[in-house]
């Protein structure tokens, strides 16, 4: 059974069984508690969980990660939320030095079941500083894992998932998908890590990507479709661990391939697959990878700017003509 | 604390010596405290227009606006002089227009257009204006507090080390109360009180980081200045809802770091009449306490003033809005009109200050702007 | 100021109440100040030893005795039950013997190998002990603050909301002078007074951070207390350098601590008598300074009361530095004996809690270690 | 004319020429002047210079950077010299958010001409928190400039450049480097950013590097001399911008590329550089792409697990073996 809801409401029914299922998860962030969450991601759970489990903080975002990190090191679960994941680079010590290091640091001893989350990428015309795609930063560092669901029902259950992991999770919303509505178990679930999804079989050219550009990426496929192009588009949903096998099963079928990143071009999750693929697929590809980013400028304000800026299904369509040119 | 319950109206100067015990404000000319009345009542109006341009989608992403802090942009502006460095956070529109900025290149950047003062890219956070020697508008809580010691320490080393005089300016680093939280903050307040720059950090108290009270968010939340005693800083806590007030207490400030150098501390209590942003319904706060802040608008305060000296009266006052609502009409117009940014010419433009693309030979040091004459040596 | 010229050998505990005027220290039994002795003995020819291991290259990485400051970690770690957790930065050997970790085991990591207490992958730097409530050593300054609070929430948390009872332990989190200019303090003492964590952050004030002075680095270096009282927080100064002194002073910190629950801050005055790391020249400061410390020897302070005391002489002192010796000897034998980590086993070992590679299954809540009851709901 | 001198003192000298040349530059960190820097980088330098341009400060990374930032939008040009770059995780926010973003979101008006440098990679036995290749997790970030250099040469005549630049560049220096020995010119020059150099000629394998790595690419390729295989071994000296086309160009000759980055392998310089070549060189490359890395996995202290996890002449050998084992 299934019913539609919100991606805001996926994550806030996956956090509400989780803290129900164990009382060691809590909640903490800025107005995560009176206010309902800056985006009411964490409605009505200050009501049902009481303060001392969904915590309002001041604006301290490097000092209340590290106090969540410290708290795992005795037992609990804690859920940060960051308003915007553009907020975490004040953060970046805490949440890079000592929740992803602390195991092997520690010889095993203390692992860090912590969960980071957040909107990443750009939102609406908010400007350079508020527009990061973490993955883009992050992604590089060992010892943390990485979700990026793109609809409701992997928002849910990979969210149930990060919180029952035993290491650290740098989970990426976006806000603009809090209100996009899709269909969503009725029953207790879970996802996977490092489980990649094909939301759309086809036959002539695979695109991957993860996070909001998944749909760019399914719009473009419907339009191609119409020229007879036939895409398989594949929604990563975690970017560690990367699921390198099934974007190589597919591309051993296509031949060609099409990396949708919302990040910056250089040195993101995008040139890792393309130069993986390149590894795995050597023989099997009919032409190079073709990339697919934001371009590589820091975010602007002005609309036109900033929508000329993010990877769009007219820019995919593109990319995916051009890549199989020679088909 | 909450805002509400303190009693503001007096200052409190800690370390820092008024040159006299009279008011400063009330005797300048009259020409400037109508300049002042006229200044407020621009900020007070453009914000309303932003908020209507902003709910008619004509403006995007996070905007917050201005109304009810008006006396303190305005005030404190006018007490340091025209190559004093500004800067401040993302509520920032009263500053830009208290420093100079035209209203129009103001509205054109939150519309995104070409003639914004950074041509559309920054938008409502981050104003910039180096003519008038205004350093943002920064959209991360706390990250301008490093910024304006940089300010402070720059203008000093020009003044000191380029021109072999003494320091001359001084900076003002506006934040919000929540900023007060970010470690950035205490370090930049540490380095410059070490260095003795001279910075004033002016924290416009509003009593709120978006729904967070003060109080629930900061420790020693009635005294803040403890914060900055704690740095060995001078303090003041300021009426900042009285313009005469605001002008008063930062004069003292200003002519004590001018003249030392060393830095300075405010807690300007204010309060924000609006949401935090555009989207915010203020459930937060009780509606009795938003009402008692509002028979104490800054505008109505000064305005009376002047009525009671004779100074101003009502039909000049209604004049006097009139002429602004038309020029703030005219900056919607003006913004409307200018073009949006021309993606194939400004995506890829300002990213390097060199060409876009390898590095393309040696740059030769440039005479600095603002006059002044650098040395060469060796 | 300079840790030379402040007088210390007294304590000033602000807003705290001891229990009672007279020094507890002096009243424990016998046995306990003589462990205290043989605690210090210990760090002190522990760390010789260390010194000469890493000059013969048997020790990488940086590397930072703890020679001079040992009345510290013994005396606060007295001052707490075991439960308490323990976290500090990177000159960390001393909290780790103090806390109980057998030598052999800390000289192991710092020789890099299997049985070292990280299995020698964490370094002189970083020794972690689950068994002894030790959370680290940790390498970037400052970073342990934050860690520190979230011990002290998270002890907190089980307590009252896991085992709906009040909270119980202590946190101690050490942290260097240096440390007081990082932001990341800053932010976890105003979390820590906000959510009333029983977290006592003590600055081991050895009067410098590598080769600044803390008045070089720090503002109101004299009084580095009031940055605590900025955030509402209680605070004591304590010499550190007399470990009867830094018992009776922590004890009271900790009781009120304990009982309130609150943060509070320690300004504990000491000094390391050697470099920063092994390879700093002390050219900073002045030769007098050090030997003035020297006179000042928590060892042979506490020794000598002991001596005065008729509670130890000289001859046993004499015997039990010998046993000292050998175990410490036994300690490098041991180590030099343990198998460097094998490659294979080691390198892609705990990076993840979960096996390496994708994800596989969910994991059910377990029960928590130290036998907290976690109650299941819904 | 050259002489041999220290990487540290090449450091030395760029920065005192730049220094005596233009007031507007001074240099500020922690250590940098009563100490003459924690590793004698600046060693002499607040003697000639005076404490008004070689400024000691507090362990305030985030607090100095941005200070440091603000100062050059009143005009002046300063080196922030980190002690390593493993502590600018604390000031991730201002050298990435303000530094490189400054000039496109004020339009054009303000620049931003400095310089942070530091130690970078690893050191000997620093641990997992200490041992950051800070090109791994910036690089992604347009605006800046990131140059890398592994010899002294290098070392000063790209500093010179760095310094003159009116852009952010960061300066990775290496701990390991900075009492290598090598020629430098006696009279002054500078080294364009941009212009990758090829420091062994060979025919049958590109192998590209940056920073410390170059010195292992060197090492493998005489071993492998010996075996009769020829690298050309490539030093890209500058990350930001690439020189693509040099290596492009190498790669068309040998027909195979081993790339060698010390950052860990996920979206990093090492990712970017198999992506962008496999797209230039599709029809030319006669395998894919090999890539060393440190190991995908924090930082070991103990020296044989450390060794293990770097890239040494060793694996770079393997790799060149295995890619052109077809050739
Ligand atoms: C580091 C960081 N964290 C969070 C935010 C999101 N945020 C924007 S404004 C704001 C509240 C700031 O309140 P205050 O400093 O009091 O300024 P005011 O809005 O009252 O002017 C928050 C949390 C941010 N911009 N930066
Ligand atoms: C964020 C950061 N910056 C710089 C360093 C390098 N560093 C290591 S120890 C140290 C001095 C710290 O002095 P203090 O806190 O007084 O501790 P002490 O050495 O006196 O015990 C510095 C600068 C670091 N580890 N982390
Ligand atoms: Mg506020
Ligand atoms: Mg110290």
């Amino acid at each position: 059974m299934t019913r539609v809801i919100e991606y805001r409401d996926a994550l806030n029914e996956a956090m509400c069984e989780e803290m129900r299922r164990d009382q060691r998860v809590m909640l903490l962030g800025e107005e995560v508690a009176e206010y309902d969450g800056a985006y009411k991601v964490s409605r009505g759970m200050l009501k049902e969980f009481g303060e001392k489990r969904i915590i309002d903080t001041p604006i301290s975002e490097s000092g209340f990660s590290g106090m969540a990190i410290g708290a795992t090191m005795v037992g609990l679960r804690p859920i940060v939320e960051f308003m915007s994941w553009s907020f975490s680079l004040v953060a970046a010590d805490p949440i890079l030095n000592n929740a992803p290091k602390m195991l092997y640091m520690s010889g095993g001893q203390f692992g860090c079941p912590i969960v980071f989350r957040g909107n990443d990428g750009a939102g609406g015309q908010l400007g350079s500083t508020h527009s990061w795609c973490v993955e883009g930063l992050y992604s590089n560092v060992p010892g943390m894992k990485m979700a990026i669901p793109a609809f409701p029902e992997d928002a849910k259950g990979l969210l149930k998932t990060a919180i029952r992991d035993d290491d650290p999770v740098f989970f990426l919303e976006s806000e603009r998908l809090l209100s996009f509505k899709d269909e969503v178990p009725e029953e207790e679930y879970t996802i996977p890590f490092g489980q990649a999804l094909v939301r759309r079989p086809g036959s002539d050219c695979t695109v991957v990507s993860f996070g909001r550009p998944v749909h760019f990426c399914l719009e473009a496929a419907e339009t191609l479709a119409k020229e007879g192009i036939s895409c398989e588009v594949i929604d990563g949903r975690t970017i560690r661990p990367l699921d390198i096998d099934t974007i190589v099963r597919s591309v051993k079928k296509t031949n060609y391939l099409v990396v949708v990143d919302q990040s910056w071009s250089f040195g993101s999750p995008g040139s890792e697959i393309a130069s993986q693929v390149h590894q795995h697929c050597f023989d099997d590809l009919d032409n190079a990878v073709v990339r697919v980013h934001s371009a590589d400028v820091p975010t602007p304000y002005a609309v036109e700017l900033e929508q000329a800026y993010l990877p769009n299904a007219h820019r995919i369509c593109e990319a995916v003509r051009s890549v199989t040119y020679n088909a | 604390m909450s805002v509400a319950n303190t009693s503001i109206g007096t200052s409190h100067l800690t370390g820092i010596v008024p040159a006299t015990g009279d008011s400063v404000a009330r005797s300048l000319p009259d020409k400037t405290l109508l300049e002042w009345l006229r200044m407020m009542v621009l900020i007070r109006e453009f914000e309303v227009r932003t908020m209507q341009a902003y709910q008619d989608r004509k403006i995007g992403g996070f905007c917050h606006v201005y109304i009810g802090q008006e006396a303190v942009a305005v005030g404190c502006t006018a007490s340091v002089e025209h190559p004093d460095p500004i800067v401040t956070a993302y509520r920032d529109h009263g500053h830009a227009l208290a420093r100079g900025m035209d209203p129009k290149y103001c509205m054109a950047e939150m519309f995104g257009r070409i003639g914004g003062c950074a041509k559309g890219k920054g938008g409502s956070m981050h104003m910039f204006d180096r003519d008038n020697n205004l350093f943002g508008g920064h959209g991360i809580v706390g990250a301008q507090t490093p910024l304006g010691a940089g300010l402070a320490f720059g203008t000093k080393y020009i003044d000191e080390v380029i021109n072999e005089g003494t320091s001359q300016r001084v900076t003002l680093c506006f934040l919000g109360d929540g900023a007060l939280n970010q470690g950035a903050l205490h370090e930049a307040m540490n380095l410059a009180g070490l260095m003795k720059l001279p910075v004033i950090f002016i924290v416009e108290n509003n009593g709120y980081s978006m729904g967070t009270s003060i109080n629930r968010g900061t420790t020693m939340a009635d005294e803040i200045t403890a914060k900055a005693k704690a740095y060995g800083m001078l303090s003041a806590q300021i009426d900042g809802m009285d313009i005469l007030n605001v002008y008063d207490g930062m004069k003292a400030v200003v002519d004590q770091v001018r003249s030392t150098p060393c830095p300075a501390f405010v807690d300007m209590r204010t309060y924000r009449f609006k949401g935090h942003s555009m989207s915010d319904p203020r459930k937060y706060r009780p509606r009795e306490e938003e009402q008692s802040y509002e028979t104490d608008d800054p505008i109505a305060k000064l305005r009376d003033y002047l009525f009671s000296q004779k100074l101003f009266d009502e039909d000049r006052f209604k004049a006097m809005s009139k002429e602004i609502r038309g020029e703030v009409r005219a900056s919607i117009k003006w913004a409307e009109a200018s073009p949006p940014p021309d993606v194939m010419e400004e995506l890829y433009k300002d990213v390097y200050v060199e060409e876009w693309g390898p590095y393309n030979g040696t740059s030769e040091p440039e005479m600095l702007t603002d006059g002044d004459q650098r040395k060469e040596e060796g």
